[in-house]
């Protein structure tokens, strides 16, 4: 019998599997904010560019050095890290001094996942506290917002973004107020539509709903995206910010005012949705989402700053053990309720 | 592994409890009277040269400063406890009264914010203003006591009554940085719109409370009560 | 066409919440290949190796000598005591040794080694026939036990244990699987269309033996000619029916068709007969049907033989103890053979040594060549478990897979057990499959559950 | 100033006479040795010496259930010194270590297929066995090494698992880990060790693996009477007939039985050395 | 006496100057028994309950000394008073329920000497606070520490399932977690007002 | 009976290093990230807690025969409150600035876990020259965890070391590290690079 002197390979079983991976998923991703990327560097010049690229090469620098220096192989092929840089740099000031996103993407990627072990350990999201740091750290630099780029300006680069490594930016005379911080401070509102399309001040991509959402939908219908994140986060804020406003709260929040402004769009669609960071079953994902819903309308509504997104979403992520914790699927034969 | 572990399972006996808890408490406090009295007379002056620093500060004019506090009746006495938020009368070389130190307190971007300012009786304004204690954030919040700008709303910022003589004319209103009209107005501070602007807030707060109640007793006490001298520190 | 049409029923039956079960996945067929092969008789090997432990449950005890000369159908173990069946001669010939042959779980168990007669017509021998009409329950359950009948649906589990109904307990509903969901395979299927008669027959002994008030034949919605066959075939007396279920992984579990027939749902940790079910394999079924009025035992069984890796796929009726290596080289096997499992891709087992046996509980030899794309593991980075819970969507036990493997990956092996209900996991490789990390669960759970026996076992 | 002084001592009594009291009636009794036994245990709680944990130990060194020699990790000081500090005999045993019954390295015995998946024995065995040609043998993915907290165990490079005396302190973690019990404690003092579990007899072992036993039988012949036996294929040795001498493994094909030497490490029989070409001998002490 | 409201002086001591992110008091015990998360909630317990108890005790002590004109006292009878109470408190549970005296182990005593708790009560006094204040500072006080532990036990609790590196497992992993909640917590800037 | 063989000098050293208050042990946590913000309140404040540390040592261990196991932690917790009340009048007499800026940890240091920890865990049961000893290594290693904690947040958050400027004007500071964050997170560093020493004298023989 001549079949099969060569060794035969064996594994545990399913022999098969669905093809997905985690690389394509992160590749998605990335695919889905391309749009919203393109769209930052159109509303605010190249100046937007240069921070996105910073942001991913530094992110995706820091976690290749680290691997390396600890013997580890490059996880760069993830794509993970690339997500990370994007979505990152999309929530910086257009005019970022680009030595400080460097810093931010060096920390959030070397503090949050690296020194967490990497992909998938991470507690929180990795994007957000190099951002939180930032906020920490430079809270003038990063208040500080730069006017939508006219036509003729589109290749100019803001002073503030090429200031030296260390130093304090100087700002060019204009600058403008995002639509929250006009509305809080000055008692402006600005119209739902403008918000909607993007054409104000604020974080490089936060400021198109539009895209964004498309981008979300993308992620959606390929199944790699939890819908119910960003549902119950729309869902919470849309009916608290009604309930309050109702109530008279100390400035009046209309809910879609409050839906599409700031960076709620893209932090629900984008950055709460990082599946490492949040809850794993569809009711823990429906709490999680009510529960960065609330704390965005709480923190707008009575605390110091302007927007909470960040903080909100930074906070639900370590809740999220505990709704892990709490909520669990409900074991196949186990008592019915 | 330091030492032996302690084997003895005796029970100790009360008298031993109570004789060593008792050495030693009689000891402990007989040093930390000395060290009490000791330093006392020190930092009494240390404290009291604190205040009236600050209160210089605020009022330089004033050679002789007398606390005072409102009495459950609503009448301004001197006072002989300081109160959480004192105020002090100042009286110039002359024993005129020049002004008032008032403490005020509110919330700022991170926690309460205490600052002593002057009211000046000619002017009817505020004078001087400083920050007593903030926890606001360094190089943001605490651009307050710093930025020039910010310190010019205080070398006259109208704090004028009204005509029944029980609220300001002009409510002390806090504005973005650059956009200061008015001589009630306060100009804020770009990057620390929320510290400045709490302070904006405490100003009016505490000067609607006290400018009225100030300028009602101002005759009564004209005069620096002689023998008092200056008193102000000491808790 | 059929997969669309049966993932839209499979919709439908979703949102009315009937007909099927909870998660699951859909992972694709493969079966159109094998599936119009009508069952072919197989050669005979030059040795065939019949172990005497092919089932769950005590190894039969040998009624055989080296040297001895058996008739083909001729009981050459009998069982040992009730958790066990007797083993029959697959040949008529020589008994050569019994000695130690490996076996799927690598392990080497005692075997029969039988050289088979090169001259003889390979008769089968009768035995004592057991009457449907006359016969008792107990005499019926005898009969399946002395015919070595074990569940051909993959488990071995020994059929006429399942079949004894405990005092104070009862059985309303009898379950014939014929759902067949693994990829590959088509035994079931190829049964139900040649042998639906054997099925009846089989039926009538089950409930007769069982006392259920009636039978249901669960069918595939991707097998309507198997359930149209046997609708046709079955006689008015038998309170049978054909139930049509979508197609969806795991629907032949056990535990998937009670909850898809009969929505009712066997409690962790308990046995079909506690929700008074019983799910018997159709193959089984057949197998008793076609046994019993002669009082034979099981000497072969229907085998798919499939995947890229084989020429000549199909169905065939395949002597036990036949070796795989003999069965491949019938069938003829591609030059870059890489993978052998016994069962379908989903929850076979890997074959390591081509001299294993076939035995009852075959019911598929699935090969994959090296370009073989769904190989799982080769090549594919593992990554690091990202939360996606695509595993927890696809569990149809709701198991929190995801938390399992971390759990397996730092041995908090009792926390799995008892915060995670790590033992109700039937390993069917739902999570594995669409896992986009590629991180090898099932091979953890089952390690994870024979440490946790085995810490208990310690503790006792 | 008296006042203060007062007052503080005020307080000091009110505090002593709620200690006093809560000290004669809420005093939970506990044996101080127990604590200071643990203190001087080594804190591995590695098991080994049967109790769950040093806590466990602690407790029935200071009830006189166990000796102070129960415990396999203390070097001899810290065990006479514990001894010594509950004034009881410390109880030393025989030196014990952890012995692998598979010489199987991947340089004489052939894999049969080759295993992808988890990283781990245990893992792997579940998995047709792990694809080692001989079901019995070694699968060299080291998770004995990975379980013995005392570095005791190092793979060599041919994928054999191999104990160093002197850091094994017969805790049995290996024992455990092994998925196919090829570890098992011995005392120092057996020197005679079949280095195979394979059950098989004659070529088809030896197609599997170079240095299995064929099951010939030699060995139980050349031994002094009684001291080994074939069961099931595999030559017994019998550790209580104190007579095991080095003789038997002179004839053994294979090399399948050795004889710890204390001078010259692990010695093989003449009849083997020849077949034993690529390298060193393995699972044996170093 | 301040004159805040309670509801501010909750928020206050329990979310923007959490005293354990903000102003970085009873770290010791957040360390050491955040590893595991229902340890971690009776810890959360313990401390509220103790705190609550320090803070009337200190109260009470307070207007003791203003009696005798003695504020000198105040550091060591404050720490006397409310170590002893601890020490009762400890041998009540270790009398009453030995299992939860054996789950909090050696972290019990560590309670006594928490400088949470001096904290509060030197906080309060120095802030003037009333009765009722005093009690709702504590409240939140405790309230801020429990859920700041239990924040951390969740996250710890996921981390050991992840692969942190060697280098920073323990400690230096649970500093920077401290941190990131840390930041976090900054969101909650102004609350109070 | 195990013997304590240590010398005085080692007593002393392990403080600095191999059981650094800090860095190894964890203990006294809260001062080391509370008055660390810059480098002179770092140093003041280990200096304040060495003092208490030193005295209470030398009282605890002079007293370990006179003081009963049941009365152990008052009669220690009492001894150290006195001293900690004593520094606390002497640092304000000396400066109001300087003690306003340590807030209420110099009156914490009483309860600062490491300095009854030391009391309970050696100078109750060594004598009296090994627990100054102890005391001194042990006071010196947490001033200088401090001063290390303290110097990385002075200099990113300020730009300067004990209030010296270091850069020229224009100089962007880092807030976050005078933010009760960056203590958390320089501390973390400091770990990690302590735990990269020990692993690399780990791996060296
Ligand atoms: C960590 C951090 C600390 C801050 N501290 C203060 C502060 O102390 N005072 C303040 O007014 N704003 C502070 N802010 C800034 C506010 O968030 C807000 O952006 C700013 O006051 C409004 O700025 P604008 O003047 O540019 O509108 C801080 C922000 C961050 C992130
Ligand atoms: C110890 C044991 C006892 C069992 N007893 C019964 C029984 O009394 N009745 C029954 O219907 N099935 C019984 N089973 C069979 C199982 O429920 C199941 O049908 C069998 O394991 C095959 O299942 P599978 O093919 O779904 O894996 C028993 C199984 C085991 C392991
Ligand atoms: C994941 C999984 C899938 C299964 N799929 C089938 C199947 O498709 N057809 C089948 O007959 N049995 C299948 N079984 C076995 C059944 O659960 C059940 O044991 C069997 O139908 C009982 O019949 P038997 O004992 O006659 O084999 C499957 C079991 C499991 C755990
Ligand atoms: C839907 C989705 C959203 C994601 N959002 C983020 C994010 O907000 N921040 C981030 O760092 N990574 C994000 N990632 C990438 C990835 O999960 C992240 O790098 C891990 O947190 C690193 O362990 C996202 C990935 C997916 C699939
Ligand atoms: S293998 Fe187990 S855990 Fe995985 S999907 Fe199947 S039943 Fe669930
Ligand atoms: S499918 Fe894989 S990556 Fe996703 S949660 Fe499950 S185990 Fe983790
Ligand atoms: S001895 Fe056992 S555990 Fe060790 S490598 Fe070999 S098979 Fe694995
Ligand atoms: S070699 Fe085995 S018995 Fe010896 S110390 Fe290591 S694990 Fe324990
Ligand atoms: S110093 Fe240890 S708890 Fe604060």
């Amino acid at each position: 019998m001549k079949i099969l002197h060569r060794q035969l390979e064996i594994a545990s079983s399913p022999h098969v599997t669905s093809g997905a991976s985690v690389d394509v998923i992160m590749r998605s991703v990335t695919l889905a904010l391309a749009p919203v990327c393109v769209f930052a560097i159109y509303a605010f010049g190249i100046a937007v560019a240069l921070v996105l690229a910073v942001a991913v090469v530094s992110c995706m620098a820091t976690e290749h050095v680290a691997r390396r220096v600890a013997g580890q192989p490059s996880s760069l092929g993830d794509w993970s890290v690339a997500v990370t840089g994007l979505l990152y740099g999309l929530t910086l000031p257009p005019g970022l001094p680009l030595w400080m996103v460097a810093v931010g993407g060096v920390f959030g990627v070397g503090v949050a996942k690296v020194m967490f072990g990497g992909l998938g350990s991470n507690a929180f999201n990795p994007a957000l506290v190099g951002r939180a740091f930032l906020q920490a750290a430079f809270p003038q630099a990063m208040t500080h917002w730069t006017p939508l780029a006219g036509p003729a300006r589109f290749t100019d680069v803001p002073t503030s973004t090429l200031a030296l490594p260390f130093a304090q930016p100087t700002y060019d005379a204009v600058t403008a107020a995002t639509p929250l911080a006009a509305l809080k401070f000055e008692g402006t509102a600005t119209d739902t539509s403008e918000l909607l399309l993007g054409m104000t001040a604020g974080s490089a991509g936060e400021t198109c709903a539009l895209l964004i959402l498309a981008g979300g939908a993308y992620l959606v219908a390929r199944r790699m995206m939890n819908w119910r994140i960003p549902i119950g986060i729309f869902g919470a804020v849309a009916a608290l910010s009604a309930v309050f406003t109702a109530m008279g709260a100390s400035f009046p929040a209309p809910p879609g005012f409050m839906l599409f402004s700031g960076g709620l769009v893209l932090g629900a669609v984008f950055m709460a949705t990082d599946p490492v960071a949040s809850p794993l079953t569809n009711a823990g994902c429906w709490l999680f989402g009510a529960l960065i819903g609330f704390l965005v309308v709480v923190i707008r509504l009575w605390g110091g700053m302007p927007e909470g997104v960040m903080y909100a979403i930074l906070l639900a992520n370590a809740v999220s053990p505990h709704i892990d914790r709490a909520i669990q699927p409900r074991v196949f034969g186990s008592v019915k309720s | 592994m330091n030492g032996t572990p302690a084997l003895d399972k005796l029970p100790t006996s009360a008298l031993a409890m109570y004789r060593s808890i008792m050495v030693i408490g009689a000891l402990c406090a007989l040093m930390i009277v000395t060290v009490f009295n000791a330093t006392e007379a020190r930092i009494a002056r240390n404290r009291e040269q604190a205040l009236a620093a600050a209160v210089n500060a605020v009022l330089p004019e004033a050679r002789v400063t007398v606390p005072v506090a409102l009495d459950a009746a609503g009448a301004l006495h001197t006072a002989d406890v300081l109160p959480a938020l004192p105020v002090f009368l100042g009286y110039d070389a002359d024993n005129q009264l020049v002004g008032a130190a008032i403490t005020g307190i509110g919330m700022g971007y991170q926690d309460n914010i205490r600052v002593l300012y002057a009211y000046s009786f000619e002017r009817q304004a505020i004078i001087g203003f400083k920050v007593l204690e903030s926890k606001e954030t360094p190089g943001l919040g605490d651009r307050v006591e710093t930025e020039a700008h910010f310190i010019a709303n205080f070398e006259a910022l109208d704090a004028q009554l009204d005509a029944t003589g029980n609220s300001l004319a002009n409510a002390i209103v806090p504005v973005k940085q650059g956009e200061k009209n008015n001589p009630w107005e306060v100009d804020g501070i770009t990057g620390a719109t929320i510290t400045s602007f709490a302070i904006g807030n405490i100003l009016n707060d505490s000067a609607s409370e006290w400018v009225p109640v100030l300028e009602a007793n101002r005759q009564v006490f004209a005069q620096a009560p002689a023998q008092e001298g200056n008193r102000g520190a000491g808790e | 066409m059929t997969s669309l049409t049966s993932r839209l029923t499979d919709v439908l039956a979703d949102v009315f919440g009937r007909h099927t079960f909870g998660h699951g996945i859909h992972p694709p067929e493969h079966k159109e290949e094998t599936r119009e092969r009508a069952i072919e008789q197989f050669d005979f090997a030059p040795v065939l190796v019949v172990p005497l432990s092919q089932h769950l449950g005590k190894p039969a005890v040998p009624l055989v000598r080296a040297g001895q000369e058996v008739v083909r159908g001729e009981t050459i173990a009998e069982a040992d005591g009730f958790m066990s069946v007797a083993m029959h001669a697959p040949v008529s010939g020589t008994v050569r040794k019994i000695e130690l042959a490996p076996s799927i779980s690598g392990s080497m168990v005692p075997a029969v080694f039988l050289e088979p007669f090169p001259a003889s017509t390979q008769e089968v021998s009768d035995g004592a026939p057991c009457d449907v009409e006359t016969a008792t329950p107990d005499e019926i359950i005898e009969a399946i036990q002395r015919a070595g009948v074990v569940g051909l649906g993959g488990a071995a589990f020994p059929t006429h244990v399942k079949l004894r109904i405990p005092d104070g307990n009862f059985i309303d509903t009898l379950i014939v699987n014929g759902i067949e969901c693994e990829p590959y395979l088509t035994t079931d299927h190829r049964v139900m269309l040649e042998q639906a008669d054997d099925v009846f027959m089989g039926l009538r002994y089950l409930l007769s033996a069982t006392g259920a008030e009636r039978a249901i034949v669960a069918v595939e919605a991707n097998k309507p000619d198997a359930a149209e066959r046997l609708r046709a075939a079955c006689p008015d007396d038998l309170p049978v029916t054909v139930d049509v279920v979508p197609v969806k992984y795991p629907q032949g579990a056990e535990k998937m068709v009670i909850k898809a027939l009969l929505n009712r749902e066997v409690p962790s940790g308990d046995l079909p007969l506690d929700v008074h079910a019983i799910c018997i394999n159709v193959a089984t079924t057949a197998e008793i049907g076609r046994l019993l009025p002669h009082g034979r035992g099981i000497q072969e069984r229907v085998v798919t033989i499939g995947g890229p890796g084989i020429k000549r796929k199909g169905n065939y009726r395949i002597p036990i103890g036949t070796p795989i290596r003999f069965a491949l080289d019938q069938c003829g096997v591609d030059e870059s053979l890489s993978r052998v499992f016994l069962g379908g891709p989903m929850m076979g087992a890997a074959v390591s040594n081509l001299d294993i046996p076939i035995t009852k509980g075959t019911s598929g030899i699935t090969a994959f060549t090296t370009s073989e794309t769904g190989d799982p593991y080769s090549g594919k980075p593992v990554y690091p478990c990202i939360h996606c819970a695509m595993c927890v969507e696809a569990c149809p036990l709701y198991l929190n897979p995801s938390q399992l493997g971390l759990l397996a990956k730092t041995e908090q092996y009792q926390v799995m057990v008892d915060d995670y209900h790590l033992m109700d996991c039937f390993e069917c490789g739902a999570c594995s499959y669409v896992c986009p990390s590629h991180i090898p669960l099932v091979q953890y759970f089952r390690l994870s559950k024979r440490m946790a026996r085995r810490q208990q076992a310690a503790e006792q | 100033m008296i006042m203060s002084v007062g007052a503080l001592a005020a307080l000091c009594f009110v505090i002593a006479t709620a200690l006093a009291v809560a000290n004669k009636y809420l005093q939970v009794d506990q044996d101080p040795r127990i604590d200071a036994t643990f203190e001087l245990l080594p804190k591995t709680n590695c098991g080994a010496c049967g109790f769950p944990g040093c806590l466990g130990l602690a407790q029935a060194i200071v009830d006189g259930r166990a000796l102070p020699g129960k415990c396999t990790v203390m070097t001899e000081d810290e065990r006479n010194g514990l001894a010594a500090f509950l004034g009881i005999d410390a109880g030393v045993q025989e030196k014990v270590v952890a012995r692998l019954a598979c010489a199987g390295g991947t340089n004489v015995a052939r894999n049969r297929a080759s295993y992808t998946g988890l990283d781990s024995c245990r893992a792997a065995s579940l998995i047709a066995g792990g694809g080692k040609g001989c079901f019995w043998g070694c699968l060299g993915l080291g998770d004995c090494e990975t379980v013995c907290e005392f570095d005791a165990i190092t793979m060599n490079e041919h994928a054999l698992p191999v104990v160093s005396e002197a850091d094994c302190t017969a805790c049995g973690d290996c024992v455990e880990a092994c998925p196919k019990d090829l570890f098992s404690l011995h005392p120092v003092s057996h020197r005679l060790w079949v280095a195979c579990r394979n059950l098989q007899k004659g070529e088809a072992v030896l197609a599997d693996c170079e240095v299995a036993c064929d099951a010939c039988g030699k060995c139980a012949v050349d031994a002094p009477r009684g001291v080994i036996s074939m069961v099931n294929n595999l030559p017994i040795v019998d550790y209580s007939a104190r007579h095991a001498a080095p003789e038997a493994i002179e004839r053994c094909p294979t090399g399948a039985i050795v004889w710890f030497d204390e001078q010259r490490g692990t010695v093989t029989g003449n009849a083997a050395r020849k077949i034993l070409r690529h390298g060193a001998r393995t699972g044996a002490p170093t | 006496m301040s004159d805040l409201s309670h509801w501010s002086i909750f928020i206050n001591a329990a979310l923007i100057n959490n005293f354990v992110l903000a102003y970085f008091l009873g770290l010791c015990p957040f360390f050491g028994v955040s590893s595991k998360l229902d340890t971690a909630v009776r810890m959360g317990g313990a401390v509220s309950f103790v705190m609550l108890v320090a803070s009337v005790c200190a109260y009470g002590i307070n207007h003791a000394l203003e009696l005798i004109n003695a504020p000198y006292l105040r550091i060591i009878s404050y720490t006397l008073v409310i170590a002893s109470t601890v020490q009762l408190v400890e041998m009540l549970l270790r009398k009453l329920s030995p299992p939860t005296f054996q789950a909090l182990g050696i972290f019990l005593p560590l309670i006594t000497t928490n400088c949470a708790i001096l904290g509060l009560a030197l906080f309060q006094t120095n802030r003037g606070y009333g009765f009722s204040q005093s009690v709702v500072y504590a409240l939140g006080a405790g309230a801020g520490f429990a859920l700041a532990l239990v924040l951390m036990a969740g996250v710890r609790e996921k981390l050991d399932l992840a692969s942190v590196p060697a280098l920073v497992k323990g400690t230096a992993a649970a500093l920077v977690v401290a941190g990131v909640l840390s930041m976090s917590f900054m969101g909650f800037a102004g609350l109070g007002a | 009976m195990p013997v304590n063989k240590a010398s005085n000098t080692d007593e002393f050293v392990k403080g600095l290093w191999r059981d650094n208050p800090v860095f190894i042990m964890v203990l006294g946590m809260c001062p080391a990230l509370a008055v660390s913000n810059t480098a002179l309140n770092a140093l003041t404040m280990g200096l304040a807690t060495s003092f208490v540390l030193l005295m209470s040592a030398i009282c605890v261990s002079s007293l370990r025969h006179f003081i009963p196991r049941e009365t152990r932690i008052v009669s220690y917790i009492c001894i150290i409150a006195s001293f900690v009340t004593a520094v606390d009048y002497l640092l304000q007499a000396i400066s109001l600035e300087l003690h306003k800026s340590l807030g209420a940890f110099i009156a914490l240091i009483v309860v600062n876990c490491l300095i009854l920890g030391r009391a309970e865990a050696f100078s109750s049961r060594n004598r009296l020259v090994p627990s100054v000893m102890d005391a001194l290594g042990m006071g010196v290693g947490f001033t200088l965890a401090l001063l290390s904690i303290g110097a990385v947040r002075e200099i990113l958050g300020a730009g300067s070391l004990f209030n010296v400027p270091l850069f020229p004007d224009g100089y962007q500071t880092w807030t976050v590290m005078v933010l009760p964050s960056g203590g958390f997170f320089v501390t973390a560093f400091w770990l990690v690079v302590v735990n990269w020493i020990h692993q690399r004298r780990a791996l060296s023989p």
